[in-house]
């Protein structure tokens, strides 16, 4: 046959496939080899991104590309991969300009984190658990990458969940990649479970929807020429049940996949939780990939939400109506609960979920153009400030055990008579036995009570001293995740000064601050977010189109996201300040530095300077290398998308929206370009300046590390604990699960409940049971007062009666399945008869 | 003459004793020799209906001869494992063969 | 219903088979219950008898009798310590036998043609629109050779002398050997029966040691 | 009474039909005769000789063309006590080759190596589990059905008390003995049952014996409902007694613990899959749908309409109560009968959905499904074997760091609690997606949605114990486990199997599974 391998159409398969077999290679052969293996890692990567830009380059040289009136300019094939006797289901990729941008902005951001992560877990000790399980970091970071290409080529639902379904698995193992620590165990169980539950309601929207429409492929569904399938799936007359049509019923269940996989209110409790994996992970998850994922799979299906509806109109169709709402909540409340955060990765998580929150906000306006452009945009400004936070973690922990040790701030060699043990210890390595070395240390030095919180993780200590083993997992839950606690050298409290000291991760993080609080004009951020807001403000102020209905849910998202913007810029500001500005605020601070550990002998024995310099600053280079990169495109990506008729940049844009016109043709039609407005960028520019101005009055001048922090002053302690406890979500969760593993516990299982085993899984069986066993508890309160507990406990009685019947005597088995034959066998005779 | 269901009765008779030892009796042994009612209740059966149905085609005694032989060779292997069972644990008690349970 | 010498000799057999059946599952010693199984295998050997079926009958004595409760009552001698219990029934005897109460009358209910009597659908009710009638013309039926049924020839289907021995131990035999009969499961069943035989030896036998 | 359905007298349609059991018959002479002449040291060419002697059989069933088209009556060979279509094809293919598989897992069981006696054994018991698949009269589906039942009373006891005291083997010959007790006692009953229920039906159809007969004579409506009914529920003590249904399923977790772990897999294999393959033929048979009637009759009677109902609640029970009390264990053989318990739920809503989809489609998912559990569940239990030679050990929590230890035994048993758990890209997915089809296709969907309910509760247990696997540490990290040779081919082979079903070969054996569905509904 007479392929063109090089044709963007094959092309197009392989995307994905470099890292997938980086995976398998790392696994099964190279896991001894950390060199090998992350250069497989970063090689596959590096294949991956060629490819992807090739297919990007063509797509954008591509006239009228994706426009639906020919289907044709979309690259890709597909095979039969299941003839299931009547039907066959086919699988393949497409591409078309969604795709084609998001292959522009995956891969640089997967490339640049990879580099990242090679500096970032090279510079731990070697006898650090991230060091010890270097090659199994990159590959599953290499399957990672390969879930996201695949779910961003395919050209189905159900290829799309597949990748989807990966990068769950993958981001519950390297959440909990130090899982020597609990708190990182119980937070990817969390994460797992919680997106899980949202994805069996996707799987069964899926499902729904191919029962429906009989078919899953995207250009079959949402094409122009399809139309009459969406129009049909859209009538509440003719499909659907319970005055809601099939297409909101699946709409809503692909809603709530990504409102799990997105991290959205109310299943956005795994996020800040997540940062217990290593940073590079963190920005793989929060930044470029996973939860982008699930944005990008609401905009893919957006055609299916509106579908009876027209939200320019004001006609909202129920998944609209818990995309705005909910986007709203989550943007504002993240944006909040940002503000009282001391640790920095976990500002830059709510700051991710209230971003996210922007993006459906803007879906469920119908803005979809916009919030694919805030998911590029967000993904390369985020992306940047977390590998950025890593950086500064690092340099912080480095600068705690130099001050340990006593050292002044020494340029070279600054620690030549220390052994690789003693390096070790000044990392907070996380080995089981370390630990529990420490805190016995920590008792007898009289540091530490029994009870107490460990200063190394959110573990506590165990009655007796030691962190509390796996079997007592269940009674250490409650507290064991307590939110408020922040690792020493994530806490910014403890920073300040440090651009002097890491000044191009300063700048590179103030690049990326930049454009998260949409400082105006020169950076990409303010772009994207202005867009989403003119959105929401042009259709409210040009009511007369919306023929009487009102445009309540525009208003809504409207005001919510002008507060979250100016909420946004204040704790961005208030971050960055408080992490570079000012003079440092303990010792590690004072001592922080992103040089390598070098044994001073091999310092001693490089010949050239070249070599010298390799050794002290390889990791710095490979940590703030990528940075700079990023911050590019955090600050130039968003002139692509700026609107045509902006007043001076008209001359530059040419009158033409060029993001907008581009991937506008991607689905069923394309939507109306918004009239340019001043108001808008003047809200934007307004907000922005209230809150980072705000912040630089309360910030900006030099503080000390015991002084109270401004904002806890203004709103007085109890509304600042509860910003720090994050409004109490987790603490009710968390005892929602507990409880309701107990309940499980007593009713089903039949003997002590292996607690070792079940581990966190099960807590999320018993919040669905538990929440059962209550909604039929409530029942029974109502209708029938004082029986009361009647039914759980006849549920109760069951689980006893089963314990008995499988008493280990066989003659009551017999006479059970005797007693059972004649009630079926009666059952059935006096029906005939 | 003797009516088919007769027989039938007297089967179902038998085949019901049969299911009484085997839920009630203690000892394997008697346990095997309840089923062994049980077979021989559906053997009954077969002949029965074999003699007043169909007696031209020679089937339900073919059924029943083959019947004979796996209820031999059920009763050599349930014997040689309840004897195998008494060398371990010194008892046919079926009650007390309960260690692998729940 | 007549009497004649096959109800009583029905009667008698029924009787042993039931009798012998009942003593298996209730005497308290369990040799006494292997002597009865013999009594009730006897007793259903008669009945084959009455059936007409000589060979199966013979194959009863000679397997069961013969073979099975040999087995058993040579299981009990190697088990002998057990012999002597006190209690043979286990505590959920009282279950078991409404169980095995239940089972009988349902089937009983089933095969016999009394829930076709008035009396019987007064006091339980019962549906008219099933077509009992042909059930009860099978569960009554005589032998079939009363008939006089006859082929297209005006012959009678069943000679007069074939009455008592229209199948002969040869049509079995030939049956058993036959490619369009039984030679399957026959073949089968002596496979069957050296599984049997192989696996008895193995858990069975004594160590050599 | 319609004119009697005719059967083939065609000779070489019957050798063929027969063709691998008459292998078996011959590979069971040799690995006796080996046994007892080969001298000691080199015993282990009997494992050998059983093993790939049964996977090369299986290959031959597989080349083995039933031909397409014919009519029922003329797949019924050799008397009508067996008919030779695709259905029987499939499970004789799958019962050959896991029997294979399961004797090469015995060569790692020091209890059972050297015994030649154990692999003759498995090998009539694959005989009988294959001519049960394919048997079509009652004396033959009764006396096959109780070859495979005594053959694996036998392995399950088969452990014996060692020479030499020894309290660790000791306690293993005690519980292989209670096992093989309670297995048989348990057998035993039920069998009596269904041999009950086979001679109401042999009676009540007017004496009769094949099955495809006795369908024509119950459907033509001259028999009285009540006994047949009565007669359908004992055939369904008996055939769920094999299959491990809700509430006849009492014995599986006690015997799967006590028997020696090849032979447990080869109960969960190799004799539910047949047990299906017969079931599924006598449902259609006995009690058919009317297109199902090869004679015009004057009046029909419906008897499906019971039995779907019958099965579609059983299904219900059994994965409910499997999947249930699976959360619970802690032994991890206990656990997979459990949750062999629930894959026989879901397999059960395939059989409901039989009689009401016309297209065989029931049929074929019960019959991919089981070609993949089979698999699945042999790799599985080829992985246990492993992790119990080395760690003595069946308890859950001590399989925490296999993943350190054995990352290919970890990657088994990962595969195979995907597969299980019906997670793509394994075959477990593909298996589970046809049965929930099946059974929306022909109007049971509420029977789907408790299957996709109970799914998603067995994926919790499924999990734990990768995560167990993956996550947890133990102070054994560091020892690693061997991988002998035979295993390696065992886990090789139905790893490669499990995947490929659930990727590349979907659509052959799919087709091959719809094929053979359409079998059954061919007049």
């Amino acid at each position: 046959m007479d392929v063109n391998w090089l044709d963007a159409n094959y092309l197009a398969w392989l995307i994905p496939v470099p890292p997938l077999i980086s995976f398998m290679l790392i696994i099964l052969f190279t896991g001894r080899n950390k060199v090998l293996s992350h250069s497989i890692a970063v090689g596959s990567v590096v294949l991956s991104f060629l490819m992807a830009f090739g297919v990007f380059l063509k797509a954008t040289g591509t006239d009228d590309f994706g426009f639906h009136e020919t289907t044709l300019r979309i690259f890709g094939d597909d095979i039969t991969w299941m003839d299931v006797g009547l039907s066959e289901f086919k699988m393949g990729v497409a591409v078309d300009p969604l795709t084609a941008v998001m292959l522009f902005m995956v891969p640089i951001a997967m490339l640049m984190i990879f580099i990242y992560s090679v500096g970032y877990m090279g510079a731990y000790p070697d006898d650090d658990p991230h060091k010890i399980r270097y090659s199994r970091f990159f590959a599953y970071l290499s399957l990672f990458a390969g879930g996201m290409l695949t779910l961003v080529v395919a050209d189905n639902l159900l290829l799309l969940f597949m990748g989807w379904e990966i990068m769950g698995l993958c981001s519950y193992l390297l959440i909990g990649f130090l899982f020597e620590k609990k708190s990182a165990q119980q937070a990817a169980v969390k994460a797992f479970m919680t997106t899980r539950v949202a994805d069996v309601l996707m799987l069964v929207g899926i499902g729904y929807l191919y029962a429906e429409a009989g078919t899953l492929k995207f250009h079959e569904i949402f094409f122009a020429n399809n139309a009459e399938i969406i129009e049909r799936l859209g009538n509440a007359d003719q499909t659907g049940y319970i005055g809601l049509s099939a297409a909101s019923i699946i709409g809503l269940l692909l809603v709530i996949g990504t409102i799990g996989k997105s991290a959205q209110f109310p299943l956005h409790a795994w996020l800040p939780d997540a940062m217990e994996g290593p940073t590079p992970v963190s920005a793989m998850i929060h930044a470029a990939a996973m939860v982008s994922a699930g944005v990008y799979a609401v905009i893919r299906v957006f055609p299916l939400l509106e579908a009876g509806g027209n939200p320019h109109h004001a006609e909202y169709t129920a998944p609209l109506i818990l995309m705005g709402v909910i986007g709203s909540i989550t943007a504002l409340g993240a944006a909040i609960l940002g503000v009282g955060q001391n640790d920095i990765k976990r500002v830059l998580a709510y700051s991710t979920i209230s971003q996210l929150g922007f993006m459906v906000a803007a879906l469920g306006i119908g803005a979809y153009v916009a919030a694919a452009f805030h998911l590029i945009t967000h993904a390369f400004f985020k992306a940047l400030l977390f590998m950025s936070s890593g950086a500064v973690i690092h340099a912080m922990e480095h600068g705690e055990h130099a001050a340990e040790h006593g050292h002044g701030h020494d340029e070279h060699g600054h620690d030549e008579h220390h052994t690789h043990d003693e390096h070790a210890h000044g990392h907070g390595s996380y080995t089981w036995a370390d630990l529990n070395a420490k805190i016995e240390h920590g008792i007898e030095a009289g540091h530490l009570q029994p009870g107490e919180r460990t200063p190394y993780g959110t573990d506590y200590v165990g009655p007796n001293g030691e962190l509390p083993d796996d079997a007592e997992w269940k009674t250490s839950i409650p507290q064991g995740l307590k939110p408020d606690f922040v690792a020493k050298p994530n806490n910014i409290a403890l920073m300040g000064g440090l651009r002097h000291k890491i000044p191009v991760t300063a700048y590179a993080m103030l690049a990326g601050s930049a454009s998260l609080v949409g400082f105006p004009l020169i950076t990409a951020g303010f772009w994207s977010k202005d867009e989403i807001i003119a959105d929401a403000m042009t259709f409210i102020t040009n009511s007369g189109q919306f023929e009487g209905h009102s445009p309540w849910l525009h208003m809504l998202v409207f005001f919510s996201l002008v507060i979250a913007a100016t909420f946004t810029a204040f704790y961005t500001t208030r971050m960055w300040l408080l992490t570079f500005w000012g003079k440092p605020r303990s010792a590690m601070a004072e001592h922080a530095t992103l040089m390598n550990h070098v044994d001073p002998e091999e310092l001693a024995k490089a010949q050239t300077s070249t070599k010298k310099f390799w050794l002290q600053y390889s990791n710095s280079a490979l940590m703030q290398g990528p940075l700079v990169v990023l911050a590019f495109f955090a600050i130039f990506a968003g002139f692509v998308g700026i609107h045509g008729d902006f007043p001076v940049l008209e001359w530059f844009t040419g009158s033409h929206n060029f993001f907008h016109e581009f991937v506008g043709a991607s689905l069923l039609h394309e939507p109306a370009t918004v009239p340019f407005k001043i108001w808008p960028v003047l809200v934007s520019v307004l907000a922005f300046s209230i809150g980072a101005g705000f912040a630089y009055v309360k910030y900006g001048v030099p503080r000390d590390s015991y002084e109270k922090d401004p904002v806890q002053n203004m709103v007085g302690d109890p509304v600042w604990q509860a910003l720090k406890d994050r409004f109490g979500f987790d603490t009710l969760y968390l005892a929602t699960f507990y409880r309701g593993f107990e309940w499980f516990g007593r009713v089903f299982s039949y003997r002590k409940v292996d607690k070792e085993t079940i581990d966190g899984i099960l807590e999320t069986v018993a919040v669905v049971f538990n929440n059962i066993g209550e909604a039929i508890k409530r029942f029974n309160h109502v209708i029938i007062d004082g029986v009361g507990d009647g039914i759980p406990q006849l549920i109760g009685l069951s689980g006893r009666w089963f314990r008995n019947l499988q008493s280990g005597r066989v003659q009551q088995y017999l006479l059970f399945t005797a007693v059972m034959l004649l009630a079926i066998g009666l059952f059935f005779v006096l029906r005939v008869l | 003459m003797v009516p088919l269901w007769f027989y039938l009765v007297v089967s179902a008779a038998l085949f019901a004793i049969g299911a009484y030892g085997a839920l009630a009796r203690r000892n394997a042994i008697a346990i095997v020799m309840s089923v062994e009612l049980m077979l021989n209740a559906a053997n009954i059966n077969l002949v029965a209906f074999w003699r007043y149905l169909n007696p031209f085609e020679i089937n339900g005694q073919i059924f029943a001869a083959f019947v004979f032989i796996v209820a031999a060779a059920e009763a050599a292997v349930g014997l040689a494992l309840i004897i195998s069972i008494y060398r371990s644990r010194q008892t046919v008690i079926v009650e007390d063969v309960n260690m692998l349970k729940w | 219903m007549e009497i004649t010498w096959q109800t009583i000799a029905f009667a008698a057999f029924a009787v042993m088979t039931l009798g012998g059946g009942l003593m298996v599952v209730i005497s308290r010693n369990l040799w006494h219950s292997a002597l009865f199984l013999m009594l009730s295998l006897f007793g259903t050997s008669g009945l084959f008898v009455l059936l007409v079926a000589p060979f199966l009958a013979a194959v009863q004595v000679l397997v069961y009798i013969g073979a099975i409760a040999i087995l058993v009552l040579f299981a009990i001698m190697l088990t002998r310590r057990m012999m002597g219990l006190e209690e043979t029934q286990n505590t959920q005897w009282p279950a078991a036998a409404a169980v095995a109460l239940v089972l009988f009358l349902i089937l009983f209910v089933t095969v016999s043609p009394l829930v076709d009597e008035q009396w019987f659908k007064d006091i339980f009710g019962g549906d008219e629109k099933d077509s009992l009638g042909q059930r009860i013309s099978r569960l009554n039926a005589d032998l079939p050779v009363d008939t006089d049924e006859r082929d297209e020839n005006g012959e009678l289907k069943v000679k007069p002398n074939d009455q008592l021995n229209f199948v002969t131990v040869e049509a079995i035999g030939e049956a058993l050997v036959t490619r369009d009969g039984f030679v399957l499961p026959f073949e089968l069943a002596s496979i069957l029966l050296t599984a049997a035989l192989i696996g008895a030896i193995v858990v069975a036998r004594e160590d050599e040691a | 009474m319609p004119e009697l359905m005719q059967f083939n007298t065609d000779d070489t349609r019957g050798f063929l039909a027969i063709l691998p059991e008459i292998l078996m018959t011959i590979l069971v002479l040799i690995v006796i005769y080996m046994d007892l002449f080969l001298p000691p040291s080199r015993r282990k060419s009997v494992g050998y000789m059983a093993g790939v002697g049964m996977l090369v059989i299986g290959g031959l069933a597989w080349l083995i063309v039933p031909a397409d088209g014919l009519k029922v009556s003329e797949q019924l060979v050799l008397g009508g006590m067996v008919r030779s279509d695709d259905l029987a094809k499939i499970f004789k293919v799958m019962v050959a080759l896991v029997g294979g598989l399961t004797c090469l897992m015995g060569m790692g069981d020091i209890r059972l190596r050297y015994k030649g006696e154990f692999y003759a054994l498995i090998i009539i018991a694959t005989m009988g589990a294959s001519l049960l698949s394919s048997a079509a009269d009652l004396v033959m589906v009764f006396i096959s059905l109780e070859t495979l039942s005594i053959s694996l009373y036998v392995l399950s006891g088969f452990v014996r008390r060692p020479e030499t005291p020894n309290p660790t083997e000791e306690a293993f010959a005690s519980r292989s003995a209670e096992s093989g007790m309670k297995y048989f006692l348990f057998g035993a009953f039920t069998s009596a049952f269904l041999l009950y229920g086979l001679s109401l039906l042999y009676g009540f159809s007017g004496g009769h014996t094949n099955i495809y007969r006795i369908g024509q004579a119950l459907a033509a409506g001259e028999q009285d409902t009540a006994p047949i009914i009565l007669a359908l529920m004992m055939v369904v003590v008996g055939f769920g007694f094999k299959i491990s249904v809700v509430p006849f399923h009492f014995w599986t977790p006690d015997v799967y613990e006590g028997a020696p772990t090849p032979v447990t897999s080869f109960i969960s294999v190799v004799s539910k899959a047949a047990s299906f393959a017969v079931l599924t033929r006598f449902l259609l048979a006995v009690f058919p749908p009317e297109q199902l009637i090869s004679v015009p009759l004057d009046q029909y009677k419906e008897f499906s309409e019971i039995w779907v109902q019958l099965f579609s609640i059983l299904a219900v029970i059994t994965m409910t109560l499997g999947n249930i009390v699976a959360l619970s264990q802690r032994n991890i053989k206990r656990l997979i009968a459990y949750s062999s318990i629930a894959q026989a739920g879901y397999t059960l809503m395939g059989v409901a959905a039989i009689a009401t989809t016309k297209s065989g489609d029931g049929a074929a998912a019960v019959a991919y499904y089981m070609f993949m559990y089979v698999f699945t569940n042999t790799l599985f239990f080829a992985c246990i074997i492993l992790f119990t030679n080395a760690t003595g050990s069946e308890t859950i929590a001590d399989m925490a760091g296999l993943s350190r230890r054995n990352p290919w035994l970890a990657m088994g048993i990962t595969i195979a609690l995907l597969s299980l758990a019906g997670i793509p890209p394994t075959a477990g997915f593909v298996g589970k997606f046809l049965l929930f089809r099946a059974a929306v296709d022909s109007g049971l969907t509420w029977l789907a949605v408790f299957g996709v309910l109970n799914a998603i509760i067995g994926l919790y247990y499924y999990l734990v114990v990768i995560k167990v696997i993956y996550v947890d540490r133990s102070p054994d990290d560091e020892k690693p486990i061997d991988l002998p040779a035979p295993y390696g081919f065992v886990m090789a082979t139905s790893t490669v199997a499990v995947v490929l079903l659930g990727t590349f070969l979907i659509g052959p054996i799919v087709n091959w599974a719809s094929e053979a569905g359409l079998d059954l509904f061919r007049l």
